[in-house]
């Protein structure tokens, strides 16, 4: 009977495979030496000491792999999140996480804690600020071991707005200096130098897409509400806690890597459900795929659009994402589908 | 011992209104039916029985095992719930009657296998669904929708089947044929179904047993002849009807009289 | 010697000791740089690592708004790079551009402007009547209210005045209107140019209690100078507020 | 010239359905059933009425005068619809009946006046919802609820009534008091009902003239006992049933059978 | 029957317009130089010529006129779009409204406008840019004639992605000291010392008060559903259009004299819903008066906190509202009542 939609997916699943891999050979080519694709293989292999080389492996490539790893973990945050909350307003930052990782690194910022400890610092306090504001999110909305989905919704955007006004205090209370370095951070970016941070995003990022595997028969059944759910034997108290907690870890990972990187997890997930339709099976690795592909291909525009200079890649994904939404929004004008 | 048995239970919600003093116990294969006024308290009791409200006090047991013992998985797979509100989630025919195979899923398994195909194949001809099959349930009318439902709820292949209201949106067709559909698996599959209804007339000419609820307790049960009296009705209704066996099955069947028509006969007397 | 640039004062002290022809690469704010086409290697916020590592550079000079992540991105591509925190004082200005003179190869000749302007400093002062210390209010942002606070180099432009700021109460820049109205100050300096300065200058005159006011001691200094200063520059605007101050 | 005329009029949904060639008149004061099975555009054909649905072709006038030239509020004074889903807004049982008489509020109005009030409270009184007044509409029963929305309709006053089975999930006995009800507004008032119903008996019972739909086309139209024939049902829903009139009131009565039953029938014949 | 209500209607209106009093004296007297409110009026009527008459005629009163238009507009536009998109994340700033604003401003501030025309420019800027906002989400969401009122919710959230990430191009584009001021513009500030400027959001966001009872109607059946609405005599279409266009010019005017204030439009709606209830009647002028106040009281707390510093209003918002909020959420736990 439905044999042929598993080919359909074989056939996406294909298609944003192909996508992935255009857009990490465009990134390597581009750039401010223009590396023609035929030559890459061979300077990665034998070209060890060449300017090219270095330019390939130390800082094209971890820009990369931290862009698909960072794309893939806000976007499978945000089909998760849209998942459970059913509101297609709901992106990973909704939670406050971000504001969380945010203040946390202003902190450190504003301490002067980078220049004691060094810059590890600053991916650490902001998983530390995101951990925190997820550990009271839960908190708040956990009542007798039952969690309270609207609510926490509601919480997590309070949680949000006071982290952010807390940050606006440490900015109008510091330096200026310490205020650029506060706001370039929130604007995002993937330049970060250090490899074991980016090895352990890269883990974190397929590890929660391997996890969120576990959940999908929970996240097809939450389609139909919570009580029709557990109607079909799913725990829902529990699965959306551990759901919650994958969402919050991935997201908070991303943001303390590479700063608030905004659209990818409200818009790549609502796009692909667009395209793909709204079983998770294949929307939790469609989006993953989409959005690392997608971040790797704004980077890319991000580093040579007006060259020599750099955007800030949030300009970038903004814009590309903004108008490509509106435009289908208007002429597919599948409104239904978006949840 | 009978295949479900609750004892003493109560439950409801806070302060509001309670169902209590329910002792009910249903032999495996038996088709129950509920009928009562409008909050009397029968989706109250289904609540009960399917785990969306705790119990208050009291104890249900299903196949000899207390209920509370069963995994959720493991509760779906005995137990599926066709509810009285009518949802509309953006998904399409097949994929929602092929949720139905969830309970039966491990964790780790990733697509549906030939059963669950075949199964809810099965049912979706069954119920005559087919054709629709990849309509997305907003587009369906509302009785469309109820027979998708409750197709969802026999791809569970539950022991206990709780209907509420299952035909109130239906045609008298569909009606018939979803009743003869349940009273088939009932009778072949041994299936044991619990179904709450208002129209008095199909719940005496299909249930074996009928419990009749008021205020929250228990009024009468027993066999339809036996629960559809005139008095009884009165009693819990406070309306006058007309009854009168079905000329065909014999069953108990009841005449709504009009008002209008009620007052030229009281005229004439 | 190759050098690149990350900041516009930095690229400012290297042209005026004449050290131009070592720098490579600067930012596209650096207007001398930009000017005589040197490669541009940054923007405010975003730097990029791939051209800095392909002008070779032997020293990059940052700053404190180098991000961190892109100056160890540097580091890690074996490029030395030199990060100056924000000066503190006209002291410390003086000492950054030995600094980069010694980078450069110009040690001498930065000795020698320090020395000068310094010597320049030290006359202006013998201009400032003796026994008058004005409070001054130096207003260095209109919307909210920004001022020079202890512990910077703005803070050196009124003490070298001669003048007492009235934020050294202060921690941070941000003051209250009703604050400068209550310490009452005897004149306000605003850094700003064109139409805004006018218009808080006139947002200020409203106020007929303040003895600004009374005095007519209200007056705009040019921020390119007074914000990213050098040596030379420091002095210049010392002198501009010492004559607008006593004339 | 009737009441209510609908000429040739057909409305749908894009490329999916279509109800066409619908020619009905009705005179005012009467109450016109319409019935058929499931999908076969009877809330379509309302959704056409009122307004929710562009027409494609057709006319419909109301009292002499196209719809299309009422303004939105004389529309929603002169005409209700009770839908076939149950709402649950979070709002409480008297404000959604009092905004039954939002129709007749100018712009600057800005409090309920006595008549409002008294309005209001009449029709609940009559359909019995008194007494849950502060409940939120989450908190009833379905039935309660449908209860509601039909006092919300009264309330509007309207001279045309668009029920679209009302009594889906009621008890017999409200089932009878609210068809009583509109029966008696029906008589003394003059008001104007149309009412989509699955159940035949009470359709027969109530309805001074029925109109049988199928696949988006009028089958019949007329009187109970000319429309509710054994050989019009078999045709429409496929389906085989016995009818024999209503021994009390004489309209048409239709008895459903059990497959179990036929087939014993039948074996013993 | 229900007369009893518009008795505690009446009470609730007492209630709040004795908490707007009380915001005004207490913000009247409370500052650098704390003023008794015995000597208020003293001051006010004879005391011209001394430095506490200039300190209540001259900041503190403009500021607290300011401070009751701009937080009485942004909940007014906060409860009505809460009311047509019937979902409890809507804000004024959700349909993009303050990101257009925020980029007219920044461009002002780039280009150096202010330089040239004067400050003027930087308030007509952001309405400039609110109005091209609200043009744009609106023709982009009516097709033939017919609004999609979901549909435009979500284009403003892009929208409102492609301004903010247009906002970080000119940031990243720009010198230090631009990025400073457009830093802090966005920041929020009640500091606005153009008389004409506050005489016209003073006078827009009563206008937009007494404009919005016009709608009562509508938005008390809009609670019901649109088809419903429609029902009920409703027209649907124009009233909804009407509606946002109200709302966005009260965010736009808010947006351009004091920048981006969060929190006060999606909160105290909520807030005052939980107290007063869904009935619009008494809900629009409840979270105007309660707005205004709320915002008048943090004004004065962002003055004298950390005094003589002075705190971007936005802290004092956003850390008030969101911790009361929480606890209300938790609290009374009538999440229901949140629409
Ligand atoms: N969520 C709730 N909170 C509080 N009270 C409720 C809630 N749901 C239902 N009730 C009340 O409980 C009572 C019983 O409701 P229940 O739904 O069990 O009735 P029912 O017998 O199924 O009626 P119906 O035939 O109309 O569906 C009703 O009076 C109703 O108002
Ligand atoms: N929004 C929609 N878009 C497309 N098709 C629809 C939509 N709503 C209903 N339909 C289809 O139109 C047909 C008629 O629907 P309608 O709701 O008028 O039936 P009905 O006679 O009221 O049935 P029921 O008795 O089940 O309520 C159905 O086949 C249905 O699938
Ligand atoms: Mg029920
Ligand atoms: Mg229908």
């Amino acid at each position: 009977m439905s044999y042929s939609r598993y080919i359909k997916w074989g056939l996406w699943l294909t298609l944003f495979i192909l996508v992935v891999i255009a857009a990490v050979l465009y990134s390597l080519s581009r750039g401010e030496i223009d590396i023609p694709l035929s030559k890459i293989a061979g300077i990665l292999i034998e070209g060890k000491g060449s300017i090219e080389y270095t330019v390939l492996s130390e800082i094209r490539l971890p820009r990369i792999i931290l862009g698909l790893s960072v794309g893939g973990a806000l976007s499978l945050a945000g089909v998760i999140l849209q998942g459970i909350y059913r509101n297609p307003l709901v992106e990973p930052y909704t939670l406050g996480i971000s504001g969380g990782a945010a203040l946390g690194v202003a902190f450190a910022i504003v301490a002067g804690l980078s220049y004691t400890i060094g810059s590890v610092i600053l991916p650490a306090a902001g998983f530390i600020g995101a951990l925190a504001t997820v550990v009271s999110v839960y908190m708040l909305s956990v009542r007798k071991g039952k969690i309270h989905t609207q609510n926490m919704l509601l919480i997590g955007v309070m949680i949000s707005f006071i982290a952010s006004s807390a940050m606006m205090f440490l900015m109008a209370t510091t330096t200026n200096e310490n205020l650029h370095n506060i706001v370039f951070w929130v604007m995002g970016s993937l330049d970060e130098a250090n490899e074991n941070l980016i090895r352990i995003a890269a883990i974190i990022s397929v590890c929660g897409l391997l996890v969120s595997y576990l959940f999908i028969h929970t996240l097809n059944a939450l389609r139909l509400g919570e009580e029709k759910a557990r109607h079909l034997g799913i725990n829902t108290d529990i699965s959306i806690k551990l759901l919650f907690i994958i969402a919050s870890m991935l997201t908070g990972m991303c943001v303390s890597v590479a700063g608030v990187i905004g659209f990818v997890g409200l818009i790549i997930p609502q796009f692909i459900r667009i395209i793909v339709g709204s079983d998770f099976r294949i929307l939790l690795i469609s989006s993953f795929l989409t959005g690392g592909g997608f971040i790797v291909f704004c980077d890319t525009l991000a580093r040579t659009l007006i060259a020599p200079n750099e955007l800030p890649i949030g300009v970038i994904t903004g814009v590309i994402g903004g108008i490509s939404f509106i435009f289908i929004l208007i002429n597919l004008g599948k409104r239904s589908k978006l949840i | 011992m009978k295949f479900l048995e609750i004892e003493n239970m109560s439950c409801g919600y806070e302060k509001k209104f309670l169902v209590s003093d329910i002792d009910i116990s249903i032999s495996k294969g038996s088709f129950v039916g509920i009928i009562g006024p409008n909050g009397s308290g029968k989706t109250t009791l289904f609540k009960g029985i399917s785990g969306d409200l705790k119990l208050k006090s009291g104890k249900i047991s299903l196949g000899n095992k207390n209920l509370k013992l069963f995994s959720h998985k493991e509760r779906a797979r005995n137990l599926a719930v066709v509810t009285q509100d009518i949802e509309s989630p953006d998904i399409t025919v097949e994929d929602y009657v092929l949720m139905g195979r969830l309970p039966y899923h491990t964790g780790f398994q990733f697509f549906e296998n030939e059963e669950d195909l075949e199964i809810a194949e099965k049912y979706m001809k069954l119920t005559a669904v087919t054709n629709m099959r990849d309509k997305f349930l907003s587009q369906l009318s509302g009785g469309e929708r109820q027979m998708v439902a409750i197709t969802k709820a026999l791809v569970q292949e539950p022991e206990l089947l709780l209907l509420d209201e299952p035909t109130s949106h239906l045609d008298i067709a569909l009606q018939i044929q979803i009743l003869n559909l349940v009273q088939q698996l009932n009778d072949e599959l041994g299936l044991t179904v619990m179904m709450i209804i208002h129209d008095l007339n199909l719940a005496g000419e299909y249930c074996d047993e009928l419990i009749l609820m008021n205020k929250g307790k228990i009024k009468e049960k027993g066999l339809p002849e036996y629960v559809l009296t005139y008095s009884n009705i009165e009693e819990v209704y406070g309306t006058v009807v007309f009854t009168q066996p079905n000329p065909l099955s014999g069953r108990p069947a009841i005449f709504l009289v009009s008002k209008r028509i009620l007052n030229s006969i009281s005229k004439e007397r | 010697k190759r050098i690149v640039s990350l900041a516009p004062s930095v690229t400012n002290m290297i042209y005026l000791m004449e050290a131009q022809e070592k720098l490579v690469g600067c930012t596209n704010y650096c207007l001398e740089g930009v000017k005589d086409k040197k490669s541009i290697v940054a923007s405010a916020i975003e730097v990029n690592v791939e051209k800095v590592l392909l002008l070779k550079p032997d020293v990059v000079f940052a700053t404190s708004l180098t991000k961190p992540s892109v100056k160890d991105a540097i580091k890690n591509l074996g490029i030395k790079v030199f990060a100056f925190k924000s000066a503190t004082s006209y002291d410390e200005i003086c000492e950054q551009f030995i600094l980069i003179g010694k980078y450069a190869g110009k040690e001498p000749l930065a000795r020698k402007i320090v020395e000068s302007q310094k010597k320049r400093l030290d006359s202006l002062e013998a201009l400032i009547p003796k026994g008058k210390r004005p409070k001054i209010f130096f207003e260095i942002g209109a919307k909210p209210l920004f001022t020079a606070v202890p512990n910077t180099f703005m803070n050196d432009f009124i003490t070298k005045a001669g003048g007492v700021n009235i934020a050294t109460d202060i921690t941070t820049g941000t003051i209250t209107r009703e604050n400068v109205l209550l310490k009452n100050p005897d004149a306000i300096v605003i850094v700003t140019m064109g139409i805004v300065g006018i218009e808080e200058k006139a947002t200020w005159e409203k106020y007929t209690t303040l003895s600004a006011t009374k005095n007519g001691k209200i007056f705009t200094v040019d921020p390119y100078k007074s914000c990213g200063p050098n040596p030379v520059t420091f002095v210049d605007v010392v002198e501009e507020l010492i004559t607008k101050l006593y004339k």
